[in-house]
């Protein structure tokens, strides 16, 4: 289930209700992305973030019958905040279960990357010293690229050796 | 009228997040409405940037896209959630 | 903190309290693995877990203090059940902190490798057709030697061509 | 008298998981404590197995280790948890 909502939400009630639903898996991984306080050397009194309904939506939902399809995943939840948030609030959270631990890993980490490099969200960080839009940095394109069809078969390879 | 929507700091270049245009009749691809829109907002060429997609109806489209003057066409700088 | 249990706990109230050590941390990942209902074609009527102390808590402080030297982690938390449970029981919780979402997942990886294969621990299901006790199959053993330094430079390598 | 402990599927070999011994004054290492104790507890080679690896005090050690009389010394079998 995908949920965008521009209200505060609770990653550890979410994590209850995901086990619920989740009840039999056998692993359960989730994933917390929290605003940060400080940005470099500025603190940051708030984020801001934009999306492009239905698009942003249909991206997300793509992105997930993708995991559901490179892995045997029981259950998914993926919730994202939208509008004005400040410090500390959870701004995504991501939940995988499976039988298999490192199936409920590996589609976490990737629908994260998803949602960092390709989710339809633009972002603005406010601080003392000014308001500025944030795109991803080369280290999440990077991060993202891994999960390429020839990518992930290196890495696995790599990985077992 | 068509809608054009600026996202991220394109909102900033444009002076506001989306607005109704009358697109004139020589602009038919959205490849021609990067650089009438360019000139039109002073933009300094932020709207001919590669990096920035356009959406015409909610679509991704790569250039030149037609477009019609009834359409919405999204800016799209660099994207990123999370 | 590392806690072993031989009464139930609850992962999301666990993760609420680590939210709040982990404040201003940027990413969360968790990980909970639950008693399994069935093993290969028989119900699972239950589990023991046999633990050594403290032995077996100091080879887990151990692990931890080594993904604490491999990764830049803000918090990181561990709960292991022990003695007798049910389907559906939580069995064992790790949640990691960090500012970097990178460091997150893979410190939580890490350290379930460590306890699926390393940690002192002694598994019994009870099953309708009897009991048996369970250890690591090759695919544990496979996922874990992924982190000797070699492996995970090569691994490294791989993801980020 | 020494402890000796009994884990995993050892505790069914031996039949307990714990107990209080009188080792033999001849057994003086843990390779032999094996020997001596497969034979005692009619263990078929379950004691001998190299995958079971025998601690002394709460530390494992390699085969043959010396032990003394009062010793606590535990019989793992491969661990594994979560």
């Amino acid at each position: 289930m995908i949920t965008l909502t521009p209200s505060p939400f609770s990653p550890s009630e979410a994590l209850a209700d995901f086990e619920k639903e989740a009840r039999g898996a056998g692993a359960i991984v989730s994933f917390t992305g929290l605003v940060r306080d400080r940005a470099g050397d500025a603190d940051v009194d708030g984020l801001h973030l934009q999306a492009y309904s239905p698009m942003t939506e249909n991206g997300i939902e793509k992105a997930a019958a993708d995991a559901r399809q490179r892995w045997p995943l029981t259950a998914l939840r993926i919730i994202h905040r939208t509008g004005d948030m400040g410090p500390f609030e959870p701004i995504v959270f991501v939940a995988t279960a499976s039988a298999h631990r490192r199936a409920a890993f590996e589609a976490a980490d990737f629908l994260m990357d998803y949602l960092k490099t390709e989710a339809v969200f633009w972002k603005r960080e406010f601080t003392k010293t000014g308001n500025r839009w944030i795109e991803p940095r080369a280290e999440d394109y990077s991060d993202s690229a891994r999960w390429t069809q020839t990518n992930m078969e290196t890495d696995r390879n790599a990985r077992h050796k | 009228m068509a809608d054009i929507l600026y996202f991220g700091r394109l909102g900033d270049v444009a002076g506001t997040g989306a607005e109704k245009l009358d697109i004139p009749a020589t602009i038919t691809d959205t490849a021609a409405l990067r650089r009438w829109l360019d000139v039109e907002k002073s933009a300094g060429g932020a709207f001919l940037e590669a990096s920035v997609r356009l959406a015409v109806n909610s679509e991704i489209v790569v250039d030149p896209h037609p477009i019609s003057p009834s359409d919405e066409i999204a800016f799209m700088p660099p994207v990123g959630g999370g």
